[in-house]
């Protein structure tokens, strides 16, 4: 059975809007699936309310909506418990969440470490904990195609380590982590281990217990949901473990003047009003995505993924930030041409409706590690389809007509 | 349409209060809140050999969750920790739609909060603390 | 000219689905506005793509709906510039925002003013921050009727005041805070103001530099327009002399492994995607409301207020939490019927299709002053009618005559 | 359509490259980052009487900040801060819509750009270090 690109496109309602667009930034957003918009639709138009308040039935409908939506997420990751799953406002707040709230335990020495393929969200909020706290970061170097260093792993793993947060797939190569050595290294020096997993969960289900991860974060819009929402999932026993981040309603037990005390997880950690036609929005996304055919859908993919590189491979002086093959790998494609900066690149294609992004891709220490200032970048998903890859190919021969 | 919530054996078993008060000097007490609603029951026990020879209860709590309390006031003696924990999750089981466990058939006035999911907490908190106070007993010995 | 809540309410999809539900729970949530929804929905089936890093058409579209809607929030809240509007996910983030970055200049011995009568979220933050760092919390007594005890700010702002952090009005009492005694009393100390709006913003067109304030805090959800998103408006100046608080994409400079540099103010504080259908859909709610007719608009819900007031009066025992006249304060009416529990309340109100609130409506240390375990609360919106407030009023005595 | 954003005069205005390179002494370097692309622009200036005698600039951006710099490096020397400064918010109204200021003709060249706003920095870069650059150099004496 080969796989319909045009099957999967028609529930994405923006693509029929734009049927000579050639979205290939799927790594920065993805397309809305349908499932998200309708769910999100018919919340607002029948059961809006705010919800773990109200008894009325209204709340009751809005409630039990956004605790579907929780037990839905915790359903694709494969988590222990929806009691697992935190709403947050997307990866980046996910993963400030653990910086801050994990992070009020480390003191001055200790190490966390992180690797030079990390996108700035699991780079910085590491940096300003080192200026709060003194920890100590080490960066895993890399493998000439991009890859974490494995072979490395025993020279940055000290026995001060209390934390590893690497990303489960780079936003740039394209790269897989091989998780298991990754783990297996952090659970020697009783590390834990936070996976930034913002641009593998778009490309079928994930197994938390499998990974063996304490902590995974991600962001609904690069997963085919709505914006302004993202999950931290936390390993039962470590979420109980921290303390709350951000304060207000919701995550308390109860408030005093002189003392507080606060809820369980994961409320805990969902102060305020947390994003609830959001979450609902992409628990729908998820429960569509995780039964879809993904097998065939990432063959799919990697076939395009292959086509773009083949094409690409003859452009002369082009080099290729990240692996030339599919072996464990995302349809995420990343390229310089020297003497032709990534913007003009992205303008011309443009022109032809082909959707692509450059520049540093929010990674710039991978940027300095490859010795180019940006990258243009392709990321495939699967209603892409070979036209989309054949025009920037065609697009690519443009460019180096007209800018060189 | 939740129209017998408040049926009138409900109203009388709350008002009725089983066990309402104060033990002068129980082995166990505990107290819990609801975050929900900022509800919060005491209760304490006195035990003979691990099981509730007496109990005494004070609630700060809607109907529900009074009725409930004066519930494990009326069959609450007799109870070990185990069984009061078993209890707590009969409870549950019968507001997700379980028949009530042996010995608490007025449980099933609490049929109606069944599709109320944020209304569970005030009928279980009773139990929940009942369980507590019995650990807590445990604990002083 | 009489303000017809009918016309009003056509603008809100949910309410037409719902012809008999009487939504008196305005103050936990607005319902979302046509405009809020339309333009969520325009953005996400024509022009959704990631903002601020794209080159392509599309994200071109995405740019100008998201600077848009910074400029829509600028305007409805009279601020210099949009610079000054920081998109957040919501009143609680806000004002947890400005704990952290504005927080971490404060030191041991270093006072922060708040009131008895804020919600958690503009408590517990404060609390959180006196953990981290030793400031001392003062906290401005109240009124009998529930308003900030005026007479009192020089007892309570002394030198040492670095911040005052109160509520525009209470969700609780609805009470205004008169605010110009207030930002007076910081200024003669040089505290910095933040002034927690999410009550306030949805009853009108705020003017932040007529307030005098230096932040501003409120969430979209309360204001007719979309959850998952909500706004810190901070006065150039004041933003410009914070740190970041969050660290991640968008809201750097340049990152190295080892120093990193900030963007300028309000990218600074913006790290990561924004919920960028989510604030353009916030906008457009804010671009709307700033054309009603408010005089008509609150002069209509006052009256509404007051008709409940006056049919609640009558009920024996009952105590109004908050003051009993409608001057200078929201339609939002709270109140305590000793002996029957406000959930109880509430549950039977709701069989009538009455939604209102009960509990403690994150205002535990209000309902400690007020020596009530929780009240029911019903606030009011312009849609509201006087078939709303008769039907709550018609459901008290069912109440009374049920369970009593 | 961006059809004409790439024309043949601005690649030669880029390719020309007037103004690139460095200077031995000068009085003021400047240093630009541009937060969306990482394109970094630096420019080195020699003043005389407080107005640009000499300058030079290395580009690490794409043709339009190329294609600026050189234009910079064509038309900048006589300057001062002042003007400089009014320089760039005359780029920036071009850019807006208005017509080129007196002497700087080429800059109708970015008139392709004015739809692209995310574009725009990378026209402004040039001129705003430039600017930088003087005030560095009265900062030097
Ligand atoms: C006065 C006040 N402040 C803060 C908040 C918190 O707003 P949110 O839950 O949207 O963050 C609320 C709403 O619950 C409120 O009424
Ligand atoms: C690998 C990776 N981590 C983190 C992020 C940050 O996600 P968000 O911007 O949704 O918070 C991204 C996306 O930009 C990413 O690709």
């Amino acid at each position: 059975m080969t796989f319909q690109a045009a099957a999967w496109r028609k529930h994405f309602p923006l693509l029929a809007n734009h049927p000579r667009l050639h979205y290939l930034d799927n790594a920065a957003t993805g397309q809305l699936c349908e499932a998200a918009f309708d769910a999100v639709t018919h919340h607002e138009l029948t059961h809006r309310a705010n919800v773990l308040r109200g008894t009325y039935r209204l709340a009751e409908l809005a409630d039990s909506a956004y605790e579907n939506a929780r037990q839905q997420v915790a359903k694709y990751l494969n988590a222990a418990s929806d009691a697992e799953v935190v709403f947050t406002a997307g990866t980046t707040a996910s993963i400030n969440l653990v910086a801050h709230a994990f992070g009020e335990g480390l003191k001055a020495g200790d190490e966390v470490l992180l690797s030079l393929a990390e996108h700035h969200s699991n780079f910085v909020p590491w940096q300003m904990l080192r200026e709060r706290r003194g920890v100590t970061l080490r960066i895993l170097p890399l493998t000439t195609e991009g890859r974490l260093d494995l072979a490395r792993l025993g020279d940055f793993i000290t026995p001060r380590c209390r934390l590893v947060a690497v990303t489960h797939a780079s936003n740039v190569t394209g790269a897989i982590t091989d998780l298991v050595p990754v783990v297996a290294a952090a659970r020697a020096v009783g590390a834990r281990v936070l996976l930034d997993g913002a641009q593998a969960v778009q490309h079928g289900p994930v197994d938390v217990a499998a990974l063996g991860a304490d902590f995974y974060a991600f962001s609904g819009h690069k997963a085919f949901g709505p914006s302004g929402v993202g999950v931290l999932w936390g390993k039962a026993e470590a979420l109980a473990a921290l303390p709350p981040f951000l304060g207000g309603g919701g995550m308390i037990g109860r408030v005093g003047a002189e003392q507080t005390t606060y809820a369980l997880p994961p409320r805990r950690f969902e102060a305020g009003t947390p994003p609830i036609a959001q979450a609902i929005g992409l628990g729908a996304a998820l429960d569509w995505l995780r039964e879809q055919p993904w097998t065939a859908l990432n063959a799919h993919t990697a076939r395009l993924a292959q086509r773009l590189i083949d094409g690409l491979a003859v452009l002369p002086g082009l080099t290729f930030i990240g692996p030339r093959d599919m072996r464990e790998r995302l349809p995420i494609v990343a390229f310089d041409l020297p003497g032709i900066h990534p913007h003009d690149i992205c303008q011309v294609l443009d022109e032809r409706g082909v959707a692509v992004r450059g520049g540093h891709h929010c990674a710039q220490p991978l940027m300095d590690f490859f010795g180019v200032q940006g990258a243009v970048r392709a990321s495939i998903a699967p209603y892409n389809d070979e036209a989309d890859i054949d025009a920037l190919l065609e697009g690519m021969r443009d460019v180096i007509r007209r800018l060189t | 349409m939740n129209d017998d919530l408040y049926q009138q054996a409900l109203l009388d078993l709350a008002k009725a209060g089983h066990g309402a008060g104060t033990l002068p000097s129980p082995d166990g007490t505990a107290l819990r809140d609801s975050p929900l609603c900022g509800d919060r029951v005491r209760m304490q026990v006195v035990l003979e050999d691990g099981r509730v020879k007496a109990l005494a209860h004070d609630v700060k709590g809607c109907l529900l969750c009074r009725a409930a309390a004066s519930l494990v006031g009326l069959h609450g003696t007799g109870l070990n920790a185990e069984e009061a924990a078993a209890l707590s999750e009969q409870v549950a089981a019968t507001l997700a739609g379980a028949a009530p466990p042996p010995g608490w058939s007025e449980l099933s006035l609490f049929e109606p909060v069944r599709p109320h999911r944020n209304r569970h907490g005030c009928v279980l908190l009773p139990f929940e603390t009942l369980h507590a106070a019995i650990i807590e007993s445990h604990k002083q010995v």
